[in-house]
């Protein structure tokens, strides 16, 4: 069972404009540095991108932005991004926003099979006008759909050839909801590991969900906000 | 009247020995600085870490862990990460005992607004709807008025809601109040502000049942 | 944040007569052996439980079946015990058959705060009798609720007190989606190390689902079939 | 006539390079011993294994690993272990690329039979109606008639089912059949079986187009 691809271009050989998109990753952490360059150096249009967060002005997915790559953005939280902002208000790009619970649910909906969700996050709010609500024990709900996508890309600490994957710290995150809740997922990883290296108990994305891995290179991992404290 | 750091003085007050607590962002992220000696909590971040420490030392940062603020963290021993659908399964499921989080607008009912307003840039409401959604112990912490002065207490919420019915406790730089059926029910003042200060600045229903005292810490 | 109790007593001090219980375990793997045995000391009657199996006949549920402890059992596949043939012919005990995967959703629907789920597993069959039904994408879903339960009782292998767990190969299966589903898991573990001693990247399950842990004891690990190949 | 070995080796022939398959329990396990050595495929259990070996040598049995059938397994590189919610994740999200199952049943619309007989002890459906209602490959693997000699090929099931329209192939020990909108249409005759001695125990529509070729292996 080998899923391993050569490098980045190999994996996304099938991607076309005007496919949806999962990108893992929560503000720049876990994020599928690979898959983006790739996706700024392809020039592909019209994307629809399901991400949490939408990048910062000159990293992630406002490298997608820079270049008018994004037709529609699905997020929870869009805010530190200039880029956005100005194609928001000025209708180039189209946005929906969701709670993030909602949007984690909705990727693991798509991978387990599920057609619908019912969750109470977002009643009473614009988010659940013209969705269906349902009340269940005294409590209102809004349905929400799984997610379609042509493609996920998810970035993990290790992998190996059959495509299981292990994730480092809050790197985590939408990673593995992602995976198998697309048509196509790609994983890239900091080390593709010999099979037989991972332990089985602690894997953490079983291959089965992964279509094509492959071994990332150079990985800037920027840090949003540095907060430390003195050692004194 | 309190600063931020007051608020979070007081907040801190509402934890209990054993809760598990998300913390927004702002003054919310500041009372875990204060956490009474006597008791233990534990911090959730909802991009998917439970047991969250003090910021890293300089030069310990690590890009791969951080918190819902996007600032890097430290962990404390006992402390676990997860993906984001088990982080909101521990919101929605009810196991974060304590959510505290900013907001823009409290209605007497409890209804909160605090991710949109009109006209200006929306950023998203990132975790706040699942939290607000789910939670059954929800404690706002804000100042009394915006910056134009006017109350951030209403009747009825002007902004988009981001939940609905669900503010428990209010705290602010004037008082401590409870969302009750009636309205707000004022059950402390800050140092040196009297009741009649804080109903010149609150527009909801405000009940006043008896002595109020001021806040100890 | 300790939760370790002294013993298995001490973990289910308030249960009683009429209960309803989850308990994890495919087969006798990963069952929570401990916690049978104390229910069995009790002798506290008119249970519900839910799950997978039934045990056999002299081991797992199988003993609660003996002294007719348990009034209704809520599983996918009871096999393997001539006890629990007998009363459920005879109409003593009530049982209701549900898939697996339902059974392992329902569980984690209640871990996770939703109040239904809608699964094509079952529709077109008797389990959908009086049931909800509903057509997306063209597939008909039964729609089933999250279970409630007083306890939850689940086996790992490694724990700390903070209630922190990491299970071992396939007796892992539905303990996960089980803690945090009742109102009250019981964790018992055969190992109970000093806290900070497992990794926080490696916990299968994190310890806020959890309200009790204690070091478990004697587990006898029965395997139902003893299936291997010569050497030669 | 093919023997239980003789359905398990055509039922290999099902296999392809790359496939995820779940075998259930009696014949369908056996297929795993007969996987053309120019493939590879990875088995999966549903209690929450994927990438079986072969049955541990003696002594050398784990209670904590086995399968879905409750026997003592091993793992091979690449293995992984899991929960029961991401194991039928797998099956329920289409994951799984072919699943293998007995049947007592097997209608010509593709519906299935095979967890209860009415009067007798329902031993529970376990992850069959989970498998049934998902997977896109589903074959169905029993012997072509019962024991009272009664056809398991009918045109409406008897037995209560297990899924609706949803067997694709089935391999018995006469013959392969594809099931169709308008039958079962008789693909292979098993060595020495003619395609009159499959008429006659087929009770379900059966189509013959064109000359029946004897299966190979």
């Amino acid at each position: 069972m080998n899923k391993k691809v050569e490098n980045v271009a190999k994996a996304m050989i099938d991607l076309k404009n005007g496919d949806t998109l999962m990108l893992g990753g929560f503000g720049l952490c876990g994020i599928p540095e690979n898959a983006i360059s790739e996706l700024v150096r392809l020039g592909v249009k019209d994307l629809t991108c399901i991400s949490n967060n939408a990048g910062v002005d000159d990293f992630g997915l406002g490298l997608l932005l820079h270049k008018k790559q994004i037709k529609k953005m699905i997020s929870s939280y869009v805010g530190e991004n200039d880029e956005f902002e100005r194609q928001m208000l000025s209708g180039e790009l189209d946005v929906e926003l969701i709670p993030q619970g909602t949007l984690a649910e909705r990727c693991r909906a798509a991978q387990a099979g599920f057609p619908v969700i019912f969750t109470p996050a977002g009643y009473g709010t614009e988010v659940a006008e013209g969705k269906e609500t349902r009340e269940f024990d005294g409590k209102m709900n809004v349905m929400e759909y799984a997610f379609k996508a042509d493609f996920a890309f998810v970035k993990a600490w290790k992998g190996d050839e059959a495509g299981n994957l292990i994730f480092k710290g809050t790197a985590r995150n939408f990673n593995p909801n992602m995976c198998g809740a697309a048509k196509i997922t790609v994983a890239e990883v900091e080390e593709l590991v010999p099979l037989g290296t991972l332990d089985p108990n602690q894997i953490h994305i079983p291959g089965i969900f992964i279509q094509r891995i492959f071994q990332g290179k150079n990985y800037e991992k920027r840090i949003e906000q540095r907060t430390v404290r003195s050692r004194s | 009247m309190l600063d931020k750091i007051g608020i979070a003085k007081r907040l801190a007050k509402e934890l209990k020995d054993g809760y598990y607590v998300n913390l927004g962002i702002g003054i919310p992220t500041l009372v875990a600085n204060y956490v009474p000696k006597s008791i233990a909590v534990e911090f959730q971040s909802e991009n998917g870490v439970l047991g969250m420490g003090p910021f890293p030392f300089e030069g310990d940062e690590d890009a791969d862990v951080i918190n819902a603020g996007k600032q890097t963290i430290t962990t404390l021993p006992g402390a676990s990460f997860f993906d984001s659908a088990l982080s909101f399964s521990m919101i929605r499921g009810k196991h974060v005992n304590l959510t505290i989080l900013g907001a823009m607008e409290v209605s007497e009912n409890g209804d909160i607004a605090n991710w949109k307003i009109p006209g200006k840039m929306v950023k998203g409401m990132g975790g706040a709807m699942d939290l607000v959604a789910s939670a059954e112990n929800i404690i706002v912490a804000m100042m009394h008025t915006n910056k134009a002065g006017d109350s951030k207490l209403l009747k009825n919420c002007l902004l988009p809601l981001t939940g609905v019915g669900c503010v428990k406790k209010i705290v602010t730089n004037l008082a401590v109040l409870e969302v009750t059926r009636l309205g707000f029910k004022l059950l402390e003042r800050a140092p040196g502000v009297s009741v009649e200060d804080i109903k010149k600045v609150t527009e909801g229903t405000l009940i006043i049942d008896g002595e109020i005292p001021e806040m100890s810490f």
